[in-house]
């Protein structure tokens, strides 16, 4: 689906073309790259989903689903990290307090970076059992624990935090917190060397006593969890979209690569098997772009997306790395050279298909529908 | 897994559910049901079509200027749904999809006065003349001649693989006028009436048994001028118009969706090898959710393409990617189908899907048509384009490979 | 594996043509042809593993193996219904009894047909659950029960049957009987018509207090269902060369159109994807031969065949139906036509993945060693 | 999952692993298992294979009469696996695999007599000079050029993709000596020491990272006429020759039983998003037997041709199919692992791979070099003829189509 906001085509265009200017010294130093945010301001991606009053794009969620698509090319790490900090500058905006705005305007300068704060070391894919706590005090909130596979983990300072607030209660209990990293009780942990991933700065970081003051708490008990629960939906269909994206972005080498050996006036790749193989890949992107586009539509419109987002998810966790590999051989051993990207975008394809509900979740999911 | 309606579409459909249930009798509902072809014997499916026609909702893809309803592309969907969901007899659809829309855009006021209403009320049945012995998917290689005598052509050769022509009373074909320049270029679009002097009609049976399929032979056929569809040597422009419509017009995943709920119910009532529910078995589960994802892909790639023939987009190449979805799932699907019926896939006895038969099938009455409709769905990567005239087409036009 | 047994390759292709010039008629007359029999019978392959001093072939188990495949390319269930006959005729030799012995005389001139009984209409996988009961008396066994989806139940007359004489004793309890057709309490039921299947003639019979005397006790309680467990890896493996034999046919077919389409000028058949997709068949096909003639040689050798065996059925029952059906995709619409027997190869398919242990029970076996 | 062996057989495997006990040291098991190419590390192997080469046994595939063990076929699978089992250092091949048995074959007496000696003992690390940027698959095509001046060639061009050049001190390479005729003809197979004057190595990354495959650079290169193997322009005989040894010789099944054991170890541990064991967890049993069969069938199908081959047949286009049957299912092979890993097939050190570091990876060992084990083996489809030429031998020569 096209853009729907004003000239996001261009600034997307651009950032495009810093992220494949700069994509392979990122992974070579193994470092997750904090430049990124500033250009990614400077081109005015941090505020994507912002409303245009605070200084935003106020961009629907299809937008952000395309956004994901077009930057996934080159690169899904970067991409996914990009919308991980919007995500936090956006939902600021629904807080009452203006302590919340001014950390959401330095989000859009990139001059604090955000993210989510879910999964912890021993909860993984079970949202309801984490052990990070939140004690009421009459000075605030009280937090401890450490959480595991941050996106952002690396500069991450303003962090939409879940904690458990009374663990008999389960779900019931978990509510969300804005965390400031610049304060006391924040400590960063290892950050991860992810294979094709080191523009999400994965990582764990841990709090002690970290004390949050009471309007810092941005989603009470009960309600926290059902906000995770919806966002899971969108995070799931711009997961797929991204997939698709380097799925495109490997079918384009491979037809171009095609072309190329043509002019060279050789035949290796006219033959129809690689057409064949290639028309094939064609096909599927075509059907899970349909499914992601159908899911953006619903959740744009406020609808149940949870089956769609789930089928988009699945699909893709099962088709992008066939898709890839596949794109690859046509290729033949230049496919291989490290400068294509396309073993990143392997990687990339293993990270989507755990992040947000893991393929065999998604099955789960679906199967209950049966 | 239905996605929710708006309510003026909920009384669509409820309108469209009504007239089913009132004019979808019992007779024809079961006569459809004991059926695997891609089409139900011409008599029960020719009543349906007829009770559709009165409503005038047979030709239902038509805009209201051309004498249809002239509905939008979810109403369209709705209908094809609803129709297949309650297993309505498939119709012989060569007219209104095939032959009518054509005649609209190429064919003479006088043709288009003739043929149009007749096709709304299915008066004729149409087969469609393009395949011959040395010219299937390389259709343009095409040998049957007519040579021109005064105000008529004659006829000489043969077409293959023509359905329903043992019931058919009219045909339209593609013949060649010309040897000269490129082989696309002699071709021209003729209509002709099934019971001309010098047409045999040979049957080709099926895998399943079924007879369907024919050999049409031509012999000195004699036929107007008048039953040309646009100018002479234009038959080639005017049939790829239609086979992109053929490719882009049809909807598969309405009938899909109805296997895959049948399948489901079976799957709640057959028991796996190990005892438990076939819908328990972790390795059923798992390829049902596999083809419930591949249908509701294939089922959106199809309303977005819907949605540019609605605003007027001829679909192109594109529509190569809806045809290979549509039938490869759709043999899944099948084989799915197999699977879930185990043994009763294996009795034969076609006697028993003839309409009017006493032979009892030995199984439930879900399994009567599996086996056949299995193989019967083979053709579906083979007609209209196959597979791999598909891919080489996406290979060419969409890669530019 | 070239035929061992000296000329057995000539009896062999005698036989394929016979079947081939009249299967379509077979099929389309919906019966099993008992004239077959006597065509085998002429040939001299009644006696296939029958010793040579009985005036039988005395051919090993590979080159049983090795005829399942060769005459499946016409058609599988015309050897398949030979086999079960002549199965019957050389484990008759081992019995110490003239009678027995003049009943296998008769089975190899076909004026008898023989076949093993041991499914029943309740009782599919589970072989421990038969219901047909052996009582003894002072005047021999009395046997009651029916037996279902028994192959040449059209015409077998002399049966090696397999009966419950304990209940309380399980598998421990089972025996084997031979069952003359032709005496009373014998009634033939309900012979099935099953696509692609007629000559195998499945159906159905009843014992009704059928009399059988104390030396028509083949095994008795206890080795019975070893002998049949046994027996039961040389079907799978058998069966598995037969969806070789299948697939080799349809393979044949589709290169020799493709070959003939080249012929007449037409370039559609020399299309590299069609190369490649057969290619791709022809690969699988000897990966099955491999692993069938594996398990033959281990049977031959006396040896454990219990996985190889498995993994040749399991293999078969996943590639023959999309290795035939890619053959047909390959022969376009002639593909369908009903003179090459690929339905019916199709149907044979499906066929052979149910019989002597479905797919789904092989996954279970090789699990097991898992 | 293994068959019995005869009692002969049975000692001669006690043999191998007893010298294996002895000799394959700790230090080498670790280097080798922290590596994940397609060869370990040059020293580490190197080391191996003098070791191996001492006994007699690193020509383990040759005859007697050349200078090697005699060993029957199961003999040599026997050792094979056992390697395999133990994870021994995977040995740069292409001497005693490659070049020594053409040698043996086209080679003059004097070449014989002063490199077969060699190859057993590993005193030389060579490398295959084949493919060039615009000859991969179609091999003929190669424009590096050699232009006889007196005794000796003058040597102008590039390879590529060539492994372990920049560490081997000979290679083995296919010149163009003539422009006439077919370009199959004018083809001369020579051997080039690394360290003459004139050549200049280029590194090519892989996927994981790893350094394994250069670019070699020729520039006015000057070798003798002596180390011409086989007759001028009839290098690509010679070459054909190696092609189908390199098909037919190697087995994949080793290696592959051996992953697929540590796969069934991982998923014993690993448990599943649901909490079961992995191998309890029936998608990933399911894909697991599904597996167990292809390496089984792959396994037979190599047994098979390892027989031929033994029986001086030659393999020919069949070798085909052990080569399309051992790769793909590799990949599969691969991707299960990585699938049994779960999140520890992410971490990025290629650091932690190096003999001797000191950088210690996030997780379990056998997850340490399973998602560059599966990087690297996307090669495996590529390199000793794609897949696609393969399949398009086979069509030819085996289907003659």
């Amino acid at each position: 689906m096209p853009f729907q906001t004003k000239s996001l085509d261009v600034k997307a265009g651009k950032f495009s073309d810093y992220v494949q200017k700069h994509r392979l010294h990122w992974e070579k130093r193994q470092e997750a790259p904090k430049e990124m945010f500033k250009r990614a301001a400077d081109v005015g991606l941090l505020g994507l989903e912002t409303e245009t009053v605070f200084g935003g794009l106020g961009a629907s969620f299809s937008d952000k689903v395309e956004l994901g698509r077009v930057i996934s090319h080159q690169s899904m790490a970067a991409v996914f990290a990009l919308i991980n900090s919007q995500n936090v500058a956006s939902r600021l905006r629904l807080s009452p307090h203006p302590k919340h705005h001014q950390m959401a305007d330095e989000l859009l300068n990139a001059d604090r970076i955000g993210c989510t704060a879910l999964t912890e070391p021993h909860a993984g894919s079970d949202f309801a059992a984490i052990k990070t706590s939140a004690v009421k005090t009459e000075n605030g909130w009280v937090l401890n624990g450490s959480k595991a596979w941050i996106t952002n983990a690396a500069y991450a300072d303003t962090i939409m935090l879940y904690a458990q607030t009374n663990p008999e209660k389960g779900w019931r209990g978990i509510a969300s917190f804005v965390i400031d990293a610049r304060r006391t009780g924040f400590r960063r942990g290892e950050i991860y060397k992810l294979i094709g991933g080191h523009a999400i700065g994965a990582g764990e970081f841990h709090l002690e006593d970290y004390l949050a003051p009471e309007e810092d708490l941005l989603s009470p008990p009960g309600e926290a969890f059902k906000f995770a629960m919806n966002s899971i939906n969108g995070a799931r269909t711009y997961v797929a979209a991204m997939c698709v994206g380097m799925m495109e972005n490997a079918l384009e080498l491979a037809t171009s690569y095609a072309k190329q050996r043509q002019t060279f006036g050789t035949e290796l790749l006219s033959h129809q098997g690689y057409r064949w193989s290639l028309s094939d890949v064609a096909t599927q992107i075509a059907a899970l772009s349909a499914l992601t586009d159908k899911a953006a539509h619903l959740i744009d419109g406020g609808e149940d997306a949870v089956l769609a987002a789930a089928m988009a998810k699945k699909m893709a966790g099962e088709i992008t790395i066939p898709a890839i590999t596949a794109c690859m051989q046509a290729m033949g051993a230049h496919g291989l050279r490290e400068e294509h990207f396309l073993g990143q975008h392997l990687a990339a394809a293993k990270i989507a298909a755990f992040t947000d509900g893991s393929t065999e979740m998604m099955k789960e999911r679906i199967g209950a529908y049966l | 897994m239905e996605l929710a309606l708006k309510p003026e579409d909920e009384a669509f459909r409820q309108e469209v559910r009504d007239f089913i249930a009132e004019h979808l009798t019992e007779d024809l509902r079961t006569n459809a049901a004991i059926q695997a072809s891609v089409r139900t014997d011409p008599e029960t499916a020719g009543t349906w079509a007829r009770r559709l026609g009165e409503k005038g909702w047979l030709a239902y893809n038509w805009p209201k200027e051309m004498g249809g309803p002239g509905w939008n592309v979810l109403q369209r969907y709705i209908f094809e749904s609803e129709c297949a969901a309650v297993g309505a007899p498939l119709i012989n659809s060569m007219g209104y999809r095939m032959i009518g829309p054509l005649i609209a855009k190429f064919g003479t006021e006088e043709q288009k006065n003739f043929y149009l209403p007749r096709i709304t009320r299915h008066d004729d049945s149409w087969c469609q003349g393009y395949s011959e012995p040395g010219a299937g998917s390389d259709l343009a290689s095409l040998q049957t001649r007519a040579v021109s005598d005064g105000d008529d052509y004659i006829i000489n050769g043969t077409k293959i693989w023509t359905t329903g022509a043992h019931y058919a009373n009219r045909c339209f074909c593609l013949v060649r006028t010309s040897t000269e320049g490129k082989k696309q270029e002699g071709i021209t679009f003729v209509l002709i009436d099934m019971d001309t002097p010098g047409i045999e009609v040979q049957p080709i049976l099926m895998l399943s048994g079924d007879h369907e399929l024919n050999q049409v032979f031509f012999d000195n056929v004699r036929i107007p001028k008048s039953n040309r569809i646009g100018e002479e040597n234009q038959g080639w422009t005017v049939a790829k118009y239609l086979l992109e419509f053929e490719r882009g017009g049809v909807s598969y995943t309405p009938g899909l969706k109805a296997s895959l709920s049948s399948i489901r119910e079976i799957a709640n009532i057959e028991r796996s090898d190990t005892g438990e529910r076939l819908i328990d078995e972790a390795d059923f589960k798992q390829a049902l959710a596999k083809l419930e994802v591949e249908v509701m892909a294939a089922e959106f790639t199809e309303k977005k393409q819907m949605t540019d023939l609605a605003r007027g987009k001829n679909p192109g190449a594109k529509s190569s990617i809806t045809k290979l979805l549509g039938s490869e799932v759709g043999q899944r699907v099948a084989e799915l189908k197999m699977k879930a019926v185990a043994h009763y896939a294996l009795p034969f006895m076609p006697e028993s899907r003839v309409p009017g038969n006493n032979v009892e099938f030995p199984g439930p009455q879900y399994a009567l048509t599996t086996t056949a409709a299995y193989l019967n769905g083979r053709a579906s990567t083979i007609y209209a384009g196959s597979s791999e005239v598909q891919r080489t087409i996406l290979a060419k036009q969409v890669l530019e490979l």
